[in-house]
């Protein structure tokens, strides 16, 4: 019998394969396409204390090998999330792990505090790293104080394990994810979208209405294995690695790289089975390499 | 059920410069209708998104789809080199299409329905497969289509099911101006107007409808094309079901929407 | 006439289009490809006062659209390369930018005072941010202090105009470039590679010798054409504008970013005719654009 | 003169399990030689960079050349599915071949000088057409051609040019073993050696040859391919001309270079 199952801050997934926060909605749009069962777990869209109504159109270009998004974490704020979508996922036998932004502290406190008493949120992940909104929700993630500050304050406020997302945009990624170990972090993921920008040279305009945008897709795949190589070597909590994933050779490539688990981005949208042909793809890599147990495979290069 | 799935195609041509007409045998078309559409994959590595584009037609034994397309870029250029024989990788059936029951329901019981069908430039294509069903369900098409010039494509089809009208902009066929010159011009009755075209065309129907109800498709860049993204919203006069912040989303809750719902 | 012509720093270059430093070794390579008098400049491959062996093979690989290399500045030090390079390319009728490289402050002054004398270096181009040597040269470009420090000394030991070349390895490019132009920068550019990693699952094993390596090609090509846009937002000082250039079409996408010349780097490879081919495609666009002097196009989205 | 430049397929066949035999008609022809290779472009856009193939073979005519292949990955896999007529972009002739005057300079006049050609694996091809330009020369040629097991290739060409030996790993065909052993089992007898292979064989040859020259073709990941990128170095004995740091560039100094001027 061959192991896939992976274990971060006391949380048992059924195999390393999620997806990214904010590819995937809820979780409802895919299931059309994926049993939902086979996944590690379901990581959902950023939600917010209150409805978020994002940024104007267009949100999304295509680019070399990936996309642009600057989507602004539309959301519909957190009583219709625990209203509507934790009863959806709860019919499924996966982990849950709830994305959650903020513009100040409170914010994020406030959705913290919230999904406390919600047995169907497994884990938070803290999105201190979305470029795409204005009012500072990177700050937290560039600045090492300040993502010192909100770690804590979110640890001060729920039992739930967390996970301080963290974005590539920053000089040292080993830095920030010391800052987030020491600050109690229970696992770290990486990495949010890389800023970028498209100009449309025939009209002389910028693709995305928001002017820059988080870059997205295989392209960016050198840069986060990079992050999640020196983040994953800097602390002794667990990395969920993300950044281009399309196959599962590219997953267990983040796995060597460090990550104990792996997300499935933008490439849902190019193709939609991809999770699950991920978490295929590592059954067989591990079976015809003998390998018993996948955790042999974190950080083995 | 939506479904990413290889089709093959059995021809194309080229209709008018630029525009051209492929036939795909695909097992979506057991399920398209008008104004849906599917997300047509390039073999380009580096252009990985679907390309959204819509059904112009459903073969009658539902074994195929028709696309009638622009050459707009590099996916569009890439998918008119395609021949016959050739697999071409489709996401769909996407997106609500028309809503034919609504529109039947517009009617009294003695005259049939009147449907008024405006279609721009690329905003063609769509109108042919909704002409076809909407005939088919017994109500009255009067299709108006719109063009640049003289390079018009598909009217002959549109005679088929619906008095057929036609504007260019530069004069050179039909009435000289935009679909709703030829619309005035020929002081054209209706219950309700389909349309699907460039933005500035669908704003001025909008206010054009009046009270009649007035079924607009749509544009926005896509990329997940099934509702999870978030990337093509448009503005609406309600609260959206799905975010709750007057925001739906083209792709899935469009791309036809009523006029008077959405913001443009 | 259209006018095709762009100043930077006092030099009239007669067209915005160079190569990438390290891309195009010192112009003989490709001369059997391009007529490098066509080119506005050639800019040589890094030298450093002393020969450098570089860093062990593999030194390169290929990644979703583009490629990783750490090559680890081999040059053959400033006495070879003034005494073979510069006469060859002294040839041509084109500007000649040096590109320099060094591991300590002195180092870099003593390149730049040699080359004081060398009517033939139009202008030097100050590479502080080369992420494959060990020994801190990327220090220099992603410490705001040791970039000033560094350009203040530079600018102290040469009359010519130079170019501080800033790394994209950083929090905030705005800020790195306003510290170039503070400290006396005649011009910047950027950017520099991105750090990237990969491995090979099979193996188990890095694909490089160096572990990482400097990412470029159309794949960076967003991030670079954002960081242009910020960096040229930034200051007043020309900025030369590279990363993932291959096309006319890419060129102009950086110039109406806010690039005054641009780079092409890696596709040199993919490409040979590379550079030629936008020298020519630009005249084109202004042509079929109406568009009577390229300056026109910089900055003006 | 180095070009880019777009060839066109004469025929493709399999030799052995994954192994290619491509034959593509391009101007490159009129310079190739033995030991030299070209960058023959993917048409997959994530994969940009040439990958290095050497020359099999040059038509009597000089308007083709031959590759012969093993695929390695996605680049090579690609071209196992090119056909006749398909377009394939090359760059080249690339790199230093053989150097036949320095070879038959070797003899005394009396007796042709005699050189042993040793190919291992996907090392087997460069050595067929040295074989026929050595010959073509009055050099004696000797080919031991090394083999994982019974899937043997090009064997019967190299028997046109040369007294021709095999091993093989699995001992299936000749010797068992590796191409060494096949010599001293033949107790061979040579002037030079000209060797291409892979670098635990080499390492063997350099060892081997003792006094006497051996010509070996080295490989390492490429980029520009031309001598630019210095991405393909290999350590040498004496200071490089290029760099001055005991470093050649294998794609433009080499491939081929005397062994006992590289570390290997
Ligand atoms: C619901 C819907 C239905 C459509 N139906 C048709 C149709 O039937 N026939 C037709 O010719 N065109 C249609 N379009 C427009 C069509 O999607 C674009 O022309 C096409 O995507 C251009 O792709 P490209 O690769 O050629 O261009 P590029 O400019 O190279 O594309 C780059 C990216 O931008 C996106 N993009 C570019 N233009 C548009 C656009 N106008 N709308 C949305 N995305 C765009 C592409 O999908 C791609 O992701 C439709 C668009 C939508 C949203
Ligand atoms: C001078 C030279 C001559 C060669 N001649 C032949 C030949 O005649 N027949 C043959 O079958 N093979 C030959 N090779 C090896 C051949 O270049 C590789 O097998 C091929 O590049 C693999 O490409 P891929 O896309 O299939 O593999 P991938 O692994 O997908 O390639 C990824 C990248 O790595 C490079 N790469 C992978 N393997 C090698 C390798 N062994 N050497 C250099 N680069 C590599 C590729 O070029 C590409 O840039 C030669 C290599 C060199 C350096
Ligand atoms: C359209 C889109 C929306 C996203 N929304 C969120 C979000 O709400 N919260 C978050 O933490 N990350 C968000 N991300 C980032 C992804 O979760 C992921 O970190 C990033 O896209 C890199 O992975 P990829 O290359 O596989 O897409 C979003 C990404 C995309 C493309
Ligand atoms: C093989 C290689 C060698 C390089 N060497 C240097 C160098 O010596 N000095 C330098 O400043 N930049 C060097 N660079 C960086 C390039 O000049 C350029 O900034 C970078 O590659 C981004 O541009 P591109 O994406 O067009 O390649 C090198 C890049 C490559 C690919
Ligand atoms: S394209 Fe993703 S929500 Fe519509
Ligand atoms: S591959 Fe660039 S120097 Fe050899």
């Amino acid at each position: 019998m061959i192991n896939t199952q992976v274990t971060i801050a006391g949380v048992t997934f059924k195999n390393p394969v999620m997806e990214g926060s904010g590819t995937f909605g809820s979780g409802m749009e895919y299931s059309e396409f994926v049993d939902l069962n086979r996944l590690g777990a379901v990581v959902t869209k950023g939600v917010a204390n209150v409805p978020w109504p994002g940024n104007p159109t267009p949100r999304v270009c295509e680019v070399y090998g990936g996309m642009l998004n600057a989507i602004g974490l539309q959301n519909p704020g957190i009583e219709v999330f625990c209203e509507r979508d934790l009863p959806f996922l709860s019919k499924y036998d996966t982990k849950v792990i709830v994305n959650v932004c903020g513009r100040s502290v409170e914010d994020y406190v406030e959705v913290v505090e919230r999904l406390s008493d919600e047995p169907r949120a497994d884990m938070l992940e803290i999105n201190v790293s979305c470029p795409n909104v204005k009012e500072g929700a990177i700050a937290f993630g560039t600045d090492p104080a300040a993502l010192s500050n909100i770690t804590k304050e979110i640890k001060a406020h729920t039992k739930k394990p967390v996970i301080m997302k963290l974005t590539p945009n920053v000089t040292n990624i080993a830095e920030m994810a010391r800052v987030a170990e020491e600050a109690g972090a229970d696992a770290i993921s990486l990495i949010n979208t890389i800023t970028g920008m498209k100009i449309d040279i025939e009209r002389r305009r910028f693709a995305l209405a928001n002017k820059t945008g988080g870059m997205s897709g295989p392209a960016i795949k050198p840069i986060a294995v990079r992050m999640v190589y020196q983040a994953s070597h800097a602390v002794k909590i667990p990395v969920i690695g993300m950044g281009g994933i399309a196959t599962a050779e590219d997953a267990i490539e983040f796995m060597m790289a460090g990550a104990t688990a792996v997300s499935v981005g933008m490439m849902n949208f190019v193709n939609p089975y991809a999770t699950a042909e991920c978490v295929d793809g590592i059954e067989k890599f591990l079976e015809s390499h003998g390998i018993a147990d996948i955790n042999e495979l974190i950080g083995c290069v | 059920m939506k479904r990413k799935t290889v089709g093959k195609v059995l021809s194309q041509k080229c209709l008018a410069p630029g525009i051209y007409d492929l036939e795909i045998a695909t097992c979506l078309a057991s399920d398209a209708a008008a104004g849906q559409f599917v997300g047509v994959y390039t073999k380009d590595a580096s252009a990985l998104l679907p390309r959204p584009i819509s059904i112009c037609g459903v073969s009658d034994d539902r074994k195929s789809i028709r696309l009638v397309y622009r050459i707009a870029g590099k996916g569009t250029d890439e998918f008119s080199r395609l021949k016959e024989g050739d697999e071409v990788t489709l996401l769909g059936v996407l997106g609500n299409g028309y809503d034919l029951d609504k529109i039947k329901s517009l009617g009294n019981n003695d005259t049939p329905v009147r449907a008024l069908l405006l279609g721009g430039g690329i905003g063609v294509p769509p109108m042919l497969e909704l002409s076809r069903e909407l005939a088919a369900a017994g109500v009255k098409v009067i299709s108006v289509m719109g063009y640049r010039n003289s390079d018009t494509f598909l009217l002959d089809e549109f005679k088929k099911y619906s008095d057929t009208y036609v504007a260019s902009e530069d004069g050179s066929v039909g009435t000289k101006g935009n679909v709703l010159d030829a619309v005035r011009e020929n002081t054209i009755e209706f219950d309700c107007i389909c349309a699907c075209g460039p933005l500035p065309m669908l704003r001025a129907i909008k206010e054009f409808a009046g009270g009649k109800p007035a079924f607009i498709s749509l544009e926005e860049r896509m990329a997940c094309g099934v509702g999870a993204c978030l990337g093509c919203v448009v503005k609406t006069r309600d609260i959206d079901h799905h975010s709750h912040v007057n925001n739906a989303r083209i792709c899935t809750d469009g791309p036809v929407f009523e006029a008077s719902e959405v913001e443009i």
